[in-house]
């Protein structure tokens, strides 16, 4: 059986758990088996958070977190340095305005970078990026389709009001092409 | 360094203001008792300890007594001059799960300085009620949903509960004014005896305001009359923070969006003249304005 | 249906298809979000006839569902750990007094020092009181076990608490398969308690007993517990028949060597038994303990390694005693490996690595296992 | 790993932790403009805000190893001495 | 001096000439006047450097304890029952701090049905909880005890309980050898602990852990508690050398058939070992657990005939399960006699009862033994 | 009959008349709560039960909650109007171990009834001290001894306490005065949430009297003030009951073998003056004069 | 004997015990003298005293089989009506 | 090894729990082994009380209760009936003016009546009557010396001033004598 193990870094408040969930809909309703979960932490808002996403054709039994990650999201580009490459076995996707740079913090050859925190500065207004990365994570992986990934962040952003939804719906877009392309 | 940087509180905690203004006033002669909470999870990890006093968290309830614990073991070891017994502990456990155990500290009189640093919510398990949330807010347990617009009891009232204790000083104070609670501590410790006071901690994790307004809020609910700052000694009356112009409560509510609702809810106006309410009875009783 | 859900709302929303009429809880991490989540729905006016009360602690939550569950209501509580031993004296008194509250424990580990992770030191510390205990392996058996709790607690009118690990199932955002109240509706009938607090027949509750009957009051409760196995046999397999069949007081697979465990290890664990060709053995009822069907099922195995998450200190893992006393007199070799407290993570790798000792004749009679290297210091 | 008898933890080894990775804002203290009124000192919730003396000029200074970058010291300086800035990222 | 007390003052007394710094606790049938009469020593100034302070409830009292005994103090409780359990989740937590708190427990049944009487349920139900504890056969033992558990719990730091039986010994007015000061003095020395709340070395008690080092916390402390077991045959020997030899963590007489028990019940076991033949076995140390002398003591007899004065509800005796454990893959029967719950008398023609029950084959697994007639009725 | 006869509590006991009284005039539509103590253990042997109504003991500390629980219930289950939930707990169940669960239902302001039976001690266990005990009495846990002179605290003020909480219904009563404690149960009820009756009951065996005197015990513990017998409504001093003419608290002490030492004592002669104080600064605040 | 779920108890069961052994002294009402007032019943703890009408006077009765003879009856009667007198040792 | 065994019976506030304690620390200081306690019960002052004393050559193991008791002590007139004589395997001796009437109440032929009462009220002038029972029992079974009883008697009671110690000997050794006699 094959997993798809995912680890997501961002900070308390900044959606962490939420990218993971997101991507956890969108993945099930493509078909697969998920199991996404934040890391058991204490810590506080403002701290590093982390939380994690298995997908798989069939059930996960394996509850434990994850320590080999397929790949690594790192939402915050503060957050770039070795903890987030550790144990990762393929592809850091890191938000940062800088590839290189990106790539001299953590000494991990296989990063994408996108600078998710000015396309949500631009569209949302607020420098929430986790929609951003979910948005790269699938354009980098095609795990699941921008249709899909669409559909699923407009309902979960519906509880909020129409526009907040519309507009996550566009970053998602905007990273999943900037990404792909 | 009496509380060091390096903690994990959130952006912008009121809780470190508070802890580390009291034990500058005296000058860290201080044994520290702190139930878990916010405080407890965030500077007392093994091997983080962001103590530089002596400290001791035991359980959620228990701290009143520990305290007192405390102070009878250095009373006995001829240790009672090697400093005060400071308990720091959140509303949920001064007057909820541990008010029995301030009830029988107090009663007892014992020698100990007991601060509440009152955020007015369980905030260490993500902003649940406690009996000092505030009427209307909506918290984890007490959301404004369709049918009730948040919290629907009014709060436990600390003051008159240390008082009814014969308590010999009971006072409020603000981090939004850390000379206050500065002088109070000290005013505190002169006194033989348990000493009670009850400080205001807008939490901008569980209230949802920008971290940067932490002081500003607290500065409103005292303004707004919603957090009257008062002293009393030997259940008298002493002194009053006086109010230049007192604002609408309006003014404290809509920067917090634990409130946003009642702007919206057909009950919101109903509370929130409530509010205003106790608002003018607090300024009434302490003679605020 | 079938949808995404973290496992505090799995709980919840089948506590609300019981159509609970007082629910009381405490805050605690990682019980807090089931609370949470009923919270809502109470505020969103979604739960019929039923009263969601914030109490002050635990004992005090425990203690408002004693006197409702003695007026006749059907009650929920949820908690763990430090809250769960807090309300502990009000829950054995809960059992002797028979008032079948159901209770949602998220398993976490016990103070000092403090750990708001995952072990099992909290419930099974309890396994004397008298409370039905049955742990979940994850959430869709949690979900569907809540229904079946309150059947079992109110045929047998014994506090029921099912047991599931904290965060590894609470934070999990998993699909289930989301049960409607048509099914929970034909399955659980209302409340209909034997004996209740009314003005018209005006029973005396909690009576204390002196020697000449305080034994045959306890005697009778062990009893009843004894039979509650056959109760609960049959609460499971109705819940079989019309939905789905997770086996009985335990689930077992045959082999030589066969792994023990309960909770949620238990996904681990029969991954690692497929793996490795072995047998295993899941718990699901704990208390009652199912003598007779452990010790039928492991006495002609070789090797029983058992998976142990709460210790006696000064003994052994907490499951292996209860386990060795079941086999006694029987042959198996029995190995104990103490892994998971305080969140301790337990890879595949670790229990592999377990079951080579034991197959390796390198095991010993338990173990820690998982442990880093350390250094002893005063301080 | 150093296990101690009881848990009981020496005193201070937070300092081990930089919080300043947290920040995305950092205050910019303009030593012109600072009175050397403590208020910031006193409000700062990291107690990351030094006071210095240098000849007859008392001034705040931020210790940036630790600021996690509220806000609070902006908002309370009576001054209007300091300002928030993003922090740079390499 | 022998003179003629009761088992209270057996206690109290002790206590007094153990030179304690700060005693607390709650009354509570049957302990209360323990803390009578240290509250009488109290108010005539016989206590020196010490506070009797009067809590208002068991769970204060312990936490009193906890803060007094990290500030170095000596400290003293004595509870039972409801009280043992409600402060139970204090208890745990400074067993897990390593605080050295003497508690003396007055055992009695637990609730409900309330009973005040005599039986082991409450402190066998906190046996995981990293507590030592010591049971006593009688009042010169637990007179004798008190200094040795003050030695054992400082030179352990664990708490340590002991348990005497309610009633049975604390209301008992017999002879005693009571000791004096010098005695005392010369065995036990002043308390200086290695870790404790001071301005000088502003230590941190009771961090929190996370899932990194959690879990090698709590392996220390098993660790810690099994070697307590040298500690104790130490402080037991010393005693014996100036005082009078009461045997090691376990006493124990050959016999085919062996007969096991600890507390008051032992008196009345031994009698009846010496009239029909028989072996005993005495858990003096109930936890740590005795595994390796008890096995060894009773692996080569034909069986074991265990009474226990605890149920685990829904599966046995508390001591039973524990004492397979310890025998397993070795041959005796093992028997188990339920006995003496909420203050049944145990007379000797019941325990004999018992073991011809077993010598003639009669015996099962395991039973309440002493039950009366009754009939089950809903009310 | 709602209390029945063959109880077996002590000759002359105090308890079942204040039961009673409360339970004839409620005409028995009450669901009983009663903590572990004297009460519950006088009255709730299994097989010998002397309760004519609905009844529930569960432990010593937890009667608030336990009566929270029964009212939600009733509540929840259409069946309010069956009868008034009330509470009977001694003082020690109240004032010490269980504080912090009254403290909780009188904030959520349940719909009970509390009627406090202060006998100022565990009795059911033997006289020791209990908060509610009067300064200088001699206890089991503070006895009269060369160094210490018997209880040294003050008692907990159990009517702040419960004012303090806010509750609508506030009320002291004393088993010497069945008609006026009947008529406060009877008012009680008209509010609705909690409230609050404090009923003293001298325990002739605890206190050391001749069990036919009682109600003269009571009668005096009036006439000097030391229990004052006062009515609160919202807050609200509504009422008091006069003291005629004030006795000396010695004629109150004086007749008890707890307090004999006083007379004897080199302390006793201050502790006196200091119990005449309390008395004089009761019919000062309360007007009984 | 009958073992009840939960040890639940059925009402007014104390009616069996028959406490009136307890009495050394027991009271004698003077009926003559009695007014009826009803003291002496409200304040029984024993709860053994009854008010009984007869025609048109209305005056107490004792429930011998209770009474433990605590002796408050006769010291509340305003009417001096009751007296404490040995019980008969038979 | 034989043990005595005795059970005495009275009241709440009686003295009871005294009685066997006062027998038991006489025959201890004659040489004996004694154990005595009270009944385990939850009876409040003026329900019936039970108290235990056992007496023996060596150490008392044996902790229940007497079930089956060599003597019965009856301090309260008003007990006297079946359950005083309830496995009784010896003598009764009662507190009642009247030998037959006492006999008649309980049905035990082998009965020892005194007027305790009359004799505690006469030197004490207070109805309790364990002291007089005591020196009853002693002058009955001659297990304790007269001058034995009345040191201990008087060690018992001289904390409550010498004029009680000196009246409750005097009681002891009116009782003493008036069943030797
Ligand atoms: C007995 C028990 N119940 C619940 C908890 C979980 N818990 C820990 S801290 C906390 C809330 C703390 O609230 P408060 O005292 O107001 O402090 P804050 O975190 O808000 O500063 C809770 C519910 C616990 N640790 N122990
Ligand atoms: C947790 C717990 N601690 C102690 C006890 C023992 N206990 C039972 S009743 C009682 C005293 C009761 O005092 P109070 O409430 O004043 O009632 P009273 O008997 O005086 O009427 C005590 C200490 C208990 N049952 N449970
Ligand atoms: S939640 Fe609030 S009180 Fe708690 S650490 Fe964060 S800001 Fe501070
Ligand atoms: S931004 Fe906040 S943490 Fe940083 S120095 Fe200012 S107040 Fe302190
Ligand atoms: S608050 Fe402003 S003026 Fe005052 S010390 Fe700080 S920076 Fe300077
Ligand atoms: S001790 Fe006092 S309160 Fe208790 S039953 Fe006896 S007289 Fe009543
Ligand atoms: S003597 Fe006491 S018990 Fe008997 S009737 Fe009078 S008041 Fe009641
Ligand atoms: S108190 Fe006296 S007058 Fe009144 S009813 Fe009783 S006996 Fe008659
Ligand atoms: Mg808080
Ligand atoms: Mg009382």
């Amino acid at each position: 059986m094959v997993i798809i193990k995912v680890r997501f870094h961002g900070r308390g408040g900044q959606g962490v758990v939420t990218a993971a969930d997101i991507l956890a809909v969108a993945a099930f309703k493509e078909g697969y088996w998920t199991l996404s979960f934040p890391m058991f932490g204490a810590e506080k808002r403002g701290g590093p958070v982390v939380s994690y996403l298995k997908i798989s054709e069939e059930k996960v039994y394996d509850r434990d977190e994850i320590h080999d990650p397929d790949y690594s999201v790192v939402l915050d580009p503060m957050l770039l340095g070795r903890d987030v490459v550790l144990g990762l076995k393929g592809w850091l996707i890191a938000n940062h305005p800088s590839l290189e740079k990106a790539k001299e913090r953590t000494g991990w050859r296989d990063t994408v970078a996108i600078d998710a925190t000015k396309i949500a500065l631009e569209i949302l207004k607020r420098p929430i990026t986790n929609t951003a990365m979910v948005g790269a994570f699938a354009g980098f992986t095609k795990i699941v389709k921008l249709n899909t990934l669409k559909e699923t962040v407009y309902e979960w952003f519906e509880k909020k009001g129409e526009e907040v939804a519309k507009r996550n719906v566009e970053v998602v877009e905007k990273a999943y092409k900037e990404v792909e392309g | 360094m009496f509380f060091g940087k390096g903690h994990s509180a959130c952006y912008g905690c009121p809780l470190p203001i508070a802890v580390r203004n009291v034990l500058e006033a005296l000058d860290g002669r201080c044994f520290v008792v702190n139930p878990t909470g916010c405080l407890e999870v965030t500077s007392s990890q093994y091997g983080r300890s962001a103590w530089g006093v002596p400290y001791i968290h035991s359980t959620f309830e228990n701290a009143p007594s520990v305290a007192s614990g405390i102070s009878y073991a250095l009373e006995v070891l001829g240790r009672e001059n090697e400093g005060y017994v400071v308990v720091f502990a959140g509303d949920g456990a001064t007057a909820d799960i541990g008010v029995g155990y301030l009830s029988s500290m107090l009663h007892r009189n014992d020698n100990v300085l007991y601060i509440c640093l009152d955020n007015e919510a369980y905030q260490n398990t993500g902003n649940q009620q406690s009996s000092q949330t505030f009427l209307g807010a909506s918290t984890t347990t007490t959301p404004a949903g369709r049918v009730i617009p948040g919290k629907t009891l009014r709060r436990k009232d600390m003051i008159a509960f240390a008082l009814a204790h014969g308590t010999p000083y009971v006072a409020t104070s603000s981090i939004a004014f850390p000379r206050d609670l500065r002088r109070k501590a000290k005013r505190a410790v002169e006194f033989v005896g348990s000493k009670y006071i009850h400080v205001h901690c807008p939490c901008p994790t569980g209230w949802h305001f920008d971290p940067s307004k932490t002081v500003e809020v607290a500065r409103l609910a005292y303004e707004t009359a919603l957090f009257p700052i008062v002293e009393f000694e030997y259940g008298r009356l002493v002194r009053v923070k006086k109010i230049k112009r007192r604002k609408p409560v309006e003014e404290y509510l809509k920067v917090q969006g634990r409130f946003r609702h009642l702007f919206k809810h057909p009950e919101g106006g109903r509370i929130i003249s409530e509010l205003q309410r106790i608002a003018n009875e607090n300024a009434m009783r302490f003679g605020l304005d | 249906m079938r949808k995404v859900v973290r496992g505090f709302y799995a709980v919840a929303y089948s506590v609300k298809l019981c159509k609970p009429n007082v629910i009381c809880a405490y805050p605690i991490t990682p019980q807090t979000e089931i609370s949470e989540n009923l919270a809502e729905m109470y505020a969103n006016g979604e739960l019929e006839n039923c009263k969601y009360i914030t109490a002050e602690s635990e004992f005090e939550a425990a203690s408002i569902l004693v006197g409702a569950s003695a007026t006749g209501a059907r009650t929920f509580t949820a908690t763990c750990s430090q809250g769960l031993i807090l309300m502990s004296e009000v829950l054995i008194n809960a059992a002797g007094m028979r008032l079948p509250i159901v209770i949602v424990n998220t398993n976490r580990a016990l103070s000092a020092p403090l750990s708001i992770w995952n072990d099992l030191q909290d419930s099974m510390l309890l396994r004397d009181s008298g409370i039905i205990q049955i742990y979940v392996e994850d959430n869709q058996e949690v979900h569907e076990m809540i229904p079946q709790a309150y059947k079992i607690a109110e045929s047998t009118m014994f506090p029921t608490m099912i047991c599931m690990d904290g965060f590894k199932l609470t934070h999990a955002y998993e699909p289930i398969d989301l049960l409607d109240q048509e099914t929970v509706d034909g399955f659980l009938p209302p409340y209909e308690p034997p004996i209740k607090l009314s003005i018209d027949e005006p029973l005396t509750f909690g009576a204390y007993a002196p020697p000449h009957c305080y034994m045959e009051f306890r005697y009778k409760m062990h009893k009843d517990m004894l039979n509650a196995k056959n109760k609960i046999e049959d609460v499971f397999k109705e819940w079989g028949e019309i939905r789905r069949d997770w086996g009985g007081l335990i689930e077992f697979k045959e082999g030589k060597t066969v792994l023990v465990s309960l909770g949620s290890l238990v996904g681990t664990m029969k991954e690692v038994a497929k793996e490795m060709g072995l047998g295993y053995l899941k718990v699901r009822t704990y208390r009652p303990f199912p003598y007779d069907e452990i010790r039928e099922a492991l006495k002609d195995c070789d090797n029983v390694v058992v998976f142990d998450r709460a210790v006696s200190f000064g003994y052994e893992g907490v499951l292996t005693i209860d386990i060795r006393n079941a086999l006694y007199g029987e042959s198996p070799n029995v190995y104990s490996f103490i892994v998971g407290l305080g969140g301790r993570d337990v890879p595949k790798e670790v229990m592999e690595d377990c079951v080579s000792k034991v197959l390796s004749g390198r095991a010993e009679r338990y173990r820690f296992e998982g442990l880093k290297d350390f250094e002893e210091v005063t301080y | 790993m150093r296990i101690s008898l009881g848990a009981v933890s020496r005193p201070l080894e937070s300092l081990n932790d930089k919080t300043g990775t947290w920040a995305v804002m950092v205050p910019r203290i303009d030593r012109e403009r600072c009175i050397g009124c403590g208020e910031c000192y006193m409000f700062c919730p990291d107690c990351c805000i030094e006071m210095v003396q240098e000849d007859r000029k008392r001034y705040a200074v931020v210790d940036y190893d630790y600021c996690k970058g509220c806000g609070i010291c902006s908002e309370v300086c009576p001054a209007n001495a300091i300002e928030m800035v993003e922090k740079v990222i390499e």
